[in-house]
């Protein structure tokens, strides 16, 4: 049995995910181009990320589940929801920017229909969040699971201590993500942690910490199916460490030659996930030259619809900036 | 109506939020068996049970973020911070989640969520046991704040915090908890957030305050009559927002103003009361707005000597009513 | 003397206090190999190694925390929070430690720390890469908040920050960084702490105002100097201690006082400068004291449109300026 | 060979510990008799917790460390040069009380001539301050270790992750100690951590977690002595676990009938640390009955003394109240 059969997904679903992940990416793709171009001023990236993101959305139950992100997670938010068009407008923060219409930076997602919650920049603040909205599934005994993720140097901060601790107690239904890309902007792993992985914080809390190959989309996805099922059975939470590699410096701001040799961004430009599972379709019989052509154009397609609709949307009206700080 | 402490209004107010909406929750260190290092939420894990007075772990953070996570998904949490002295580890979560939250998503999301903390000195309490924390908050918009001085005004406000669609600060003096009763009227009332009250008439001059402070005044204020000098004492009661037509109504009506608050001056919330009254009502001003405050010091020492010297009383009051009367 | 940018100062102050003091270090998030994230720190590393410019992990309690320690015993640690807005973790290792450890030991122990932060919007960085946070502070005795508006006044200050006795919080408006350039002596000078600097002299109104917000007030006054309208500006420099004496002094000079600052108003720094007014120098004003600031919204939204009417600009504050002229 | 032989201990130190220990003891209940009779407005206790710090303490280098103590750690005050007087003067908040002069609560320890660095209320604010310390002493190449204690309940604030992690990554030399009782006030650990050690926790920051029998002076010292080694090698951090218990309430303000039975409470005294230690040491011959009881008598002349001293001690003047904010 090949391993999307023993995972039990089906052609239609593993061409899904293989979407989101190339729409990902051409999305971010896109918008490193207008920022460059002087269109957008800011641009934070999934690239690289796609597969560790993508799995692990798709195995979430998304009429139930929610999303708590981290700025890096379009492939998650397009896999809970999110359009092309979306992005597009938080990319020109455009009046119908789902997230906060176009109050915030591009990458702090949020959206109530899409089940995903409002995030901030402040790194982890989102981990306790996911804790109480595991919390308060489990008070109203809904099968909802709570899914957080962060950059595996945000795991550093308190409130991520704090929140796993609080889920370990009272085995809440929520799961951990730690993208771990293997930098905190210039800051390389060894001077982020002093441990191989991250997934062994997981023993501080009493709950299991896994480890998963990032770039491996399907393992990915089988180890959130898990993770996942014990969250809705009741055993409490998972943290779950995807080794990955971000092919971009960190944001539109950054520049990565300071910190690391261009052959190393070569060398993890070999396992590229979205290659990687290209590759793993084709042998499968699955994606077929032509398919990949025809995906390539659907998505390219999209990507500039989406584009020029935000670019021609309408500002917000600046009148509008006094609202809702309370409820009105 | 009932004589009620001060203590058990806010222990009647929650167990009454609790018994008409299944949403409101009580999360603290200590709330559960032990009703809370005060007793504030005393006899409630016996009605309600622990999952809604869940005794959480020591991490404040982690109890202002898990009630801010479960706040945004349609629950109303209490959580109380043991000593509001130890807010401060959850100062980003408030500031930087709590209070912009229905900002940053542009009316998509809300943080219903209402923090109750014991504050203020005179117990012995030292440094850290004794602090005024409400100015560290009062310039962040997004956030209410609320500090009532007597039992009535505390039942019907945290019932109104805990209803409120947005994040409410209470904070509940220690020192009034058992020393200050009341009439509190039997079943359920509402207070209007945002309204200070008038807790004395008078023509003389003008007292703004709050807190333990208003016990104070209107004790200097007592003493002051018998002098022939009339006091009107403002209960600001909401210090965020603040009252801002109420405070210029008191000022103008004397066009004499003394602040008075526990917590030290400089950029405390006398400085937003003053500005405010020199913004609107300047020229109705018969004498420099006055503040009476502790004093600059990083907070409120054990030693009862050092203790004294820091806090007000009706004694040290009444001087600078006095003093004012006279200017 | 040399012209300078707003960040070369304060990489040469940094390069300075170093070469000459062997307990100076700096630490904080990317301050090593990148140079810092604004390249405040650019070419650090190379003179002095990774120890004395450390890259920590990224934690801000941490990095304030771990700088207490080694203050206590000896060290000069310079901490660079990279955005003012991630400032908010660190807030109980700042207010409660840093601020309290001379008071709380009787003045045993000392804590020499130095907390960089650059803050303010105008950048395109939405609500937590644009915030002023420098008023979330100024209530807590104990700490010195500096907030420089040129190369000359950012060197000579953060100079004496690091060699100050106690913590001082150091706030580098970003939007100065590469758009303000001016004269800077060569070689090593201090400024004192505390002094307001008059910035340009004036006998209508009284202008009263720091950071970014000092150049967009000489540029509203310039254009009222053509109208005929002389305005005085006095840059507070330290926002904490406030300079009290230049302040009322400003203040009486002309009997016509505008505070400005980018922050929003309710609890901002001008409150407090407000109140200080109307204690000191109340007739002597001939007007109101009016306050310019931001809207009272959470922080400072990322769409142009949205960005533009939150900031104060020349035209906003020369508007102000005109009224206040003509009250 | 013994125990104590094979540490290295010789008679006097091993009776130096004892004395230590049982004046933290009687300390501590003199403090609660002079609150119970209404002069001292409270006491918080290291009752139980004696062998736990006093064996710490004494395996220090007390001219080169440093001590970043928690409130109960009396014993490691104790060992670190504070005296009965000064304990008494903290009691009665007196201007001698060289922690702050009367300015804090009693167990808010500090005096930089004992090489003990002043601490708060807010609980775990030390421990990065213990990482500063040892941070200053690698960079001064200083042979210091810089010690810090704090309660299991503390260990789940987030300035104890952050601090343990700064402390593994750059290896500094730092004793983090948790002494474990059980109890974080009314809650009990089931209630606090989801973890059997929080021993465990060190396995996430790189570097060793190890589990002591509080109750066991000279094993707390063996393992400190190893820990202090390895620090001053520059092999880095330890966390140290005493697994031990507090006899009395949490403190003067607090009732534990409302949260642990009385048989609970006896059955912990059974395994009082003192008793244990003094039948080791009168097995061994170390002690005898007559100097058990002149020990006794000696530990109680000098509490005694120190209580009248610090009872007829003067205040602090009021007109200091606003002096040390700054440099003066
Ligand atoms: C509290 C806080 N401090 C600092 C920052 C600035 N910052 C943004 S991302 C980042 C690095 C994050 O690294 P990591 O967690 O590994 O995530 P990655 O970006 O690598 O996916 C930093 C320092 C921030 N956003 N929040
Ligand atoms: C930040 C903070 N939150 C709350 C408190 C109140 N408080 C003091 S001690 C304590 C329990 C501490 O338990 P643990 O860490 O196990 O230490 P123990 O007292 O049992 O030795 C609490 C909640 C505090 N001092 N600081
Ligand atoms: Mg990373
Ligand atoms: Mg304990």
């Amino acid at each position: 049995m090949s391993k999307h059969e023993q995972l039990g997904l089906n052609k239609d679903q593993l061409l899904e995910m293989y979407d989101y992940m190339l729409l990902a990416r051409r999305l971010d793709e896109r918008q490193w181009l207008l920022n460059r171009a002087g269109k957008v001023p800011f641009v934070i990236s999934c690239q690289g990320q796609e597969a560790a993101q993508v799995g692990a959305a798709y195995a979430l139950n998304r009429e139930q589940d929610y999303a708590c992100p981290y700025y890096r997670d379009l492939g998650v938010v397009l896999v809970f929801g999110q359009t092309p068009r979306d992005t597009m407008m938080a990319a020109f923060a455009k009046a119908d920017d789902p997230n906060s219409g176009g109050r915030q930076m591009p990458g702090h997602f949020g959206g109530k229909k899409y089940r995903i919650v409002t995030g901030s920049s402040p790194v982890a603040t989102q981990v306790p969040h996911a804790v109480g909205i595991a919390l308060a599934a489990k008070m109203r005994r809904e099968e909802t699971v709570a899914f957080t993720s962060l950059g595996e140097g945000s795991t550093n901060q308190g409130d991520f201590h704090e929140a796993c601790n609080f889920a370990g107690v009272h085995k809440l239904p929520v799961i951990f993500y730690v993208e771990n890309n293997k930098y905190a902007i210039s800051v390389p792993l060894n001077k982020q942690i002093a441990v191989e992985n991250v997934a062994d914080r997981a023993i501080g809390y009493g709950f299991p910490g896994v480890i998963v190959d990032g770039n491996d989309v399907l393992e990915v996805y089988r180890v959130f199916k898990e993770a996942r099922e014990r969250a809705a059975k009741g055993d409490g939470p998972t943290l779950i460490e995807a080794k990955t590699y971000r092919l971009v410096p960190h944001s539109s701001d950054d520049d990565d030659r300071s910190y690391r040799t261009r052959e190393e961004v070569e060398e993890a430009k070999k396992n590229d996930p979205i290659l990687k599972y290209r590759e793993y379709l084709l042998q499968e019989g699955i994606l077929t030259e032509e398919l990949v052509q025809a995906y390539e154009e659907r998505v390219m397609k999209e990507v500039n619809e989406a584009t020029e609709a935000a670019e021609n949307a309408p500002y917000p009206d600046p009148e509008t900036v006094t609202r809702h700080v309370y409820a009105e | 109506m009932a004589i009620k402490t001060y203590i058990e209004a806010i222990t009647d107010a929650l167990a009454e939020e609790m018994t008409q909406d299944e949403s409101v929750f009580v999360l603290g260190e200590d709330v559960g068996v032990r009703g809370g290092v005060f007793r504030a939420t005393a006899g409630l894990i016996e009605k309600f049970g622990e999952e809604r007075v869940m005794d959480t772990p020591l991490a404040e953070s982690a109890i202002a973020g898990v009630a801010i996570g479960a706040a945004m998904v349609g629950m109303r949490p209490v959580a109380e911070i043991q000593f509001a002295d130890f807010i401060m580890p959850a100062f980003n979560q408030i500031v930087s989640e709590a209070a912009r939250i229905r900002y940053r998503s542009n009316g998509d999301w809300i943080c219903p969520l209402t923090i109750r903390a014991p504050y203020g000195g005179g117990v012995h309490g030292a440094l850290y046991h004794s602090q005024s924390v409400e100015a560290l908050f009062h310039h962040v918009p997004g956030l209410k704040i609320i500090a009532p001085s007597t039992p009535y005004e505390a039942k019907g406000l945290l019932k109104a915090a805990i209803r409120d669609e947005d994040p409410v600060l209470f904070f509940e003096h220690k020192r009034l908890y058992r020393s200050i009763k009341g009439d509190v009227p039997d079943g359920d009332y509402v207070l209007p957030i945002g309204k200070a009250n008038v807790k004395r008439e008078g023509t003389d001059i003008t007292v703004i305050t709050y807190g333990l402070m208003v016990h104070y005044c209107l004790e200097a204020a007592e003493t002051l009559a018998k002098e022939g000098i009339s006091v009107h004492v403002l209960d600001l009661v909401t210090i965020k927002p603040l009252d801002e037509e109420a405070i210029v109504g008191a000022a103008k009506r004397t066009g004499k103003v003394l602040i008075v608050h526990e917590d030290n001056k400089v950029g405390g919330i006398g400085a937003e009361v003053s500005a405010i009254i020199s913004e609107e009502a300047l020229f109705d001003l018969d004498a420099p707005i006055m503040r009476l405050c502790g004093p600059e010091i990083p907070a409120m020492p054990y030693s009862p000597p050092l203790e004294k010297a820091y806090l007000l009383n009706p004694v040290k009051i009444t001087e600078a009513m006095r003093k004012l009367a006279e200017y």
